[in-house]
């Protein structure tokens, strides 16, 4: 009886931005598709993805990476990973010419978006590393969304900022001033010989548990998306217009490359992953949701 | 003749008193400097043209002004309700009082997530507006309420007058310009709390998603240009509301 | 009959009244007087159960239909002299026999010219003269009239008295009338009761 | 002693009602079964005592507090004057209209760049709450202005009363009922306010930032015993108001 | 000299003074009488500015002291007797004199006894009273009083009324009297006038 029933799509649910972009390849196959595999919906804001996972609603979603650990613990093991879909995109930028490496932000003032996010505990672990203490040697502002530190970063010289991709694109592009001061995935890459983990995907443990063959379809489909995007960023950059995640084309042509969109499965994260979750532990256990994932967190059966 | 004359000499006033603050927009712009912080009025009116030769740009209109207007329904109606029963059934009043003090002061972001489970998407803004508007709506028809005049109420009770037409006759015209003021006040809230629910909630066609995403890309024009709009709907609405109430009754 | 049994009302620890007795006569006009402040209002107050009193009883009243004159006029003041009338009366008349009703009410007070006019666009002896209508408009009730005639120039008052005293022997109606003129209690009383101040005491003239 | 059973009985109603209350919330919580959505009343007092015992809780609410304070009282002041001066002077009125239309419906996001270059961070947040707050007052206390007694003020004016006797003894009685409505209305809007532009301007010290923490790590419990203490200060401050109200003149 | 000059007022598209003349005199007592609605209320508004009219010329109020009596009585409801007194003179007199003038105004009016109380616990005959009080306190005013003795009891009003003449004979107040009470018009009056239906014209009695 099985096979005659209709299936039923899967719910995923990825943020508006390179999370969303690494499956746009999907989303276009999805529109208009008869009997759609995935019901595929972009949100803003993780507090949406959120309550819907608690609730069961979602099956899969792509979420920032500390946020999983967070709702590992919280709904006691109720989710899963797939895998990992965005590294580093973090870059310090800067409205002028004085910051060349990370010691040169001495006496200085970054402003930042993401406090008790991956940013803040980014910023910190690197500050730290290069013998800078945060709050004596560096002033860091943090404010509640880029937009409004990409203003400030274009209307005032001097400034200095924290910002993700694409916004660093979309600051480059606005002002010619403004310049990428310091990489801090490469300053991460070099600290830890390892990935910077931005954003993963999860998914429901009941589904994965009862809809093996979804999941594994799914993951199929979406490391072919992010290929397609490595190979055909022309065609990439129309989607992502069109989809409405970066205004227009050309921009999303510059944008693309520099977002670091892959695909890891689980066990290929698994290591990136821990060491960047201790780092957050030592930093502060509520940002991993007061304890390190535990290994079913990164195994699908 | 003397009524047109009237007439033109308020809109005479009406026009200075726009330009006025234009001039001063203006010299705000002068003075910062800087198109990306306060664009021209220029600017943003070339915006705001561009914008409505769009499609979509209806669309969007209409989906918040479907919204902003489920908002000031529910919470105008829900909230008069309550401060009717409240009015009238003292033990209501006692419980709703914490009730509504507690919305007062609820911040909506500390419930989104609550919202966002419960509600859809298109349906959250609403809920937001509501959480806003409601507690005004209430706390005004009761203020309203408790002030009608004792002594007309005395009459009808001696009288025998019916329930109905004391609530119609005395009630209403005497509770109308509290009605008149928490409509005043939840029509420009609703707007700014539909919108701001739409950045949180990014239903897919909504003003505040277009205004989010003109932040984002940090086009200021643009986002001055939805200002403008949404304070001209709002305006528009206000206008229309008192027109309304207006025509629904004679002034007290 | 009736009856007010040892009733006592206190204000500010004084009594008003203390252990009053009375016992007025249906289907006539009882006239009360008394100077200014003697409790003559507070009586009838007490009577239409719209205050309280510390002890006693006021018998009689049960489910009678009940007009009044207030001291103070009451009128809906964004109504005009019509639909001031008519607010007290819609609720149990129909609306063909109220036009009739009024309209009999308003020419007895020589205002019939006046029926669209806003209450707030009278003078004030206008505006006392739509009181008194929207009280005799109701028919088959108990009429209180607290100084009914007050601001009426002296003409104008003898003759809507005349009316009304023809009118009231007609329909036998039952009515409670303060005044401050001798001279109306006269014209109009069947029973003329007088109060002496604090605590109250009655004599019938 | 008649007093005092009255007042216990008070006290009686007050504790049932709050009871009601608490039950609904058990309710809701075993029906949503989900302690992260919504955790029980009895681990979510658990949390605000924990909270108490802290240090620095003491000094975020102060500083939430201060901006609160700030807030309500300059967009009461600026409300009232603007209001007055409306009511006084017609083409104040013409200038204001359109003004404070324009802040009821401007979305706060879309000025928060401005706001945040114009203010420092702290007072950011002040600078919102006048935002929303400024627009309420004055639309309801130039409506009470209107609504004065028109027969005291030809009286007052014809014996030659001066201009603050009759604002002292006049208008200010008849205007309170107004003042009170939207006081009662702003106090509660100005919790929610300021501690939602503290989770957009994240100062150091506030209790917007221990919500969004708290948010950020879905600790739910720690979210609602924020949210409870958030409302319980601002039932405090709207009690401590009325009271001062109260014992500032006699009740119309 | 008080003078009206070629006055005219409309209501409602009907001429209710159509080039109105009159003149009346100063430090007398003006009676002015009139059935209800004739115009007299119109008239004092019209004088004390607070009417519009259509043509014409009142002359003789330059920078002159008013006091009034208005037909309702505009007291301020959430004051006491002694407040509402106080409320007209504190603006013109120092304290200490204020306290006498007020105590002497209201033993005038035999209210002496309810200083304290809030004008909301006083009947209508007391009310009117605090009212009048109101008026004659403020000395060297022209006195403006449309019905002042509306709602008090023929013996009170008698002696209120003698007072007030011998009052106002020893200071030559200027006073304008709205009455519908021939006998008052007599007992105080020294000139009166009496007012003819629209548009209205006067008559010297
Ligand atoms: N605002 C108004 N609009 C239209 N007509 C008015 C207005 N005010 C007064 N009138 C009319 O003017 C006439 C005179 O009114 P006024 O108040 O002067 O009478 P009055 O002589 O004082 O009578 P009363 O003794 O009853 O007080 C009345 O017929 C009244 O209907
Ligand atoms: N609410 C109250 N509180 C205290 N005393 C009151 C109150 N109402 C009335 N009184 C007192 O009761 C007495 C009687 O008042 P009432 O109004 O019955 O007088 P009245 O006979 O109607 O006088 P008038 O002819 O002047 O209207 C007065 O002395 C008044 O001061
Ligand atoms: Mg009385
Ligand atoms: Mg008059």
């Amino acid at each position: 009886g099985c096979a005659t029933k209709p299936v039923e799509p899967l719910e995923v649910a990825a943020l508006n931005g390179p999370t969303g972009i690494g499956m746009v390849q999907m989303l276009e196959e999805m529109e208009g598709a008869e009997n759609p595999k995935y019901n595929i919906a972009l949100y803003q804001s993780p507090d949406e993805i959120v309550g819907k996972v608690v609730s069961g609603e979602l099956d899969i979603a792509c979420v920032p990476s500390n946020l999983g650990a967070v709702l590992y613990n919280k709904t006691e093991g109720g989710i899963k990973l797939l895998g990992m879909n965005t590294l580093g995109v973090l870059y310090i930028v800067e409205n002028g010419q004085t910051v060349q490496n990370i010691e040169d932000l001495k006496g200085k003032t970054i402003l930042s978006s993401g406090k008790d996010s991956t940013p803040e505990f980014v910023l910190n672990y690197i500050l730290n590393e290069a013998g800078l203490v945060p709050g004596e040697d560096v002033t860091v502002e943090f404010m509640g969304n880029h937009s409004d530190i990409a203003s400030k970063l274009m209307a005032e010289e001097g400034t200095i900022a924290l910002l993700p991709q694409p916004f660093v694109t979309t600051v480059l592009a606005k002002n010619e001033n403004i310049r990428m001061a310091i990489d801090v995935n490469e300053a991460w890459n070099n600290l830890n010989q390892m990935d910077l983990p931005m954003g993963i995907i999860i998914a429901n443990a009941n589904v994965v548990k009862d809809n093996a063959k979804g999941i594994e379809a799914f993951l199929k489909d979406y490391e072919a998306s992010v290929k397609f995007i490595d190979e055909n960023l022309e065609d990439a950059a129309a989607l992502v217009e069109k989809f409405g995640i970066v205004p227009n084309a050309a921009l999303a042509k510059v944008a693309i490359p520099k977002c670091n969109i892959v695909y890891r499965d689980s066990s290929a994260s698994k290591d990136s992953l821990n060491k960047f979750y201790e780092i957050l532990e030592q930093a502060n256990p509520k940002a991993v949701g007061g304890k390190l994932p535990d290994e079913a967190f990164y195994t699908l059966q | 003749m003397k009524l047109s004359t009237h007439c033109n000499k308020k809109i005479i006033t009406k026009c200075w008193v726009i330009f006025f603050w234009i001039m001063t927009w203006q010299v705000v712009h002068y003075i910062v400097g800087k198109d990306i912080l306060v664009p021209s009025f220029y600017a943003t009116m070339g915006k705001v043209f561009e914008l409505l030769g769009q499609a979509n740009f209806y669309y969007d209109i209409g989906m918040t002004f479907y919204r902003v207007f489920m908002g000031v329904v529910i919470s105008f109606v829900l909230g008069s309700l309550s401060a009717l029963m409240a009015y009238f059934l003292p033990i209501i009043k006692e419980l709703f009082t914490p009730f509504v003090t507690t919305l007062k002061s609820t911040p909506v972001m500390a419930v989104i997530i609550l919202a966002l489970l419960w509600f859809t998407k298109n349906n959250v803004p609403i809920f937001v507006c509501f959480l806003m508007c409601y507690p005004v709506v209430y706390t005004s028809i009761l203020k309203g309420l408790q002030e009608v005049n004792k002594d007309l109420l005395e009459m009808a009770y001696i009288f025998k007058v019916k329930q109905r037409y004391i609530l119609k006759d005395l009630y209403l015209p005497q509770v109308r310009p509290y009605i008149e003021s928490a409509l005043g006040m939840i029509i420009g809230l609703s707007w700014k709390v539909v919108i701001a629910a739409e950045v949180l909630a990014v239903p897919k066609y909504s003003m505040g998603y277009n205004l989010l995403s003109a932040k984002s890309y940090l086009e200021t024009e643009t986002l001055f240009a939805w200002v403008v709009i949404i304070v001209i709907l709002s305006s528009l609405c206000e206008m229309l509301v008192a027109k309304l109430i207006g025509r629904g009754g004679n002034k007290i | 009959m009736i009856e007010i049994k040892n009733l006592s009302k206190i204000y500010k620890d004084e009594f008003l009244y203390r252990n009053f007795n009375c016992a007025f006569e249906e289907n006539k006009v009882n006239v009360i007087l008394g100077s200014s402040g003697s409790g003559k209002t507070t009586l009838f107050r007490m009577m239409l159960g719209l205050e309280k009193y510390e002890a006693g009883q006021i018998l009689g009243f049960n489910h009678k239909k009940i007009a009044v004159v207030f001291q103070e006029d009451r009128l809906v003041e964004w109504m005009n002299v019509y639909d001031n009338v008519a607010f007290v009366l819609k609720s149990s008349v129909e609306k063909q026999e109220m036009d009739k009703l009024i309209n009999k009410a308003l020419e007895l007070v020589e205002l019939i010219d006046y029926v669209n006019y806003s209450v707030k666009d009278l003078s004030g002896g206008m505006q006392r003269r739509v009181v008194l209508a929207r009280a005799i408009v109701c028919r088959d009730s108990i009429l209180f009239m607290d100084e009914p005639f007050k601001g009426l120039d002296d003409e104008l008052r003898l003759r809507i008295i005349t009316r009304l005293k023809v009118h009231w022997r007609e329909n036998r109606t039952t009515v409670f009338l303060i005044t401050h003129s001798q001279q109306e209690g006269m014209l109009l009383g069947d029973i003329i009761y007088k109060l002496a101040e604090k605590p109250v005491k009655f004599y019938k003239i």
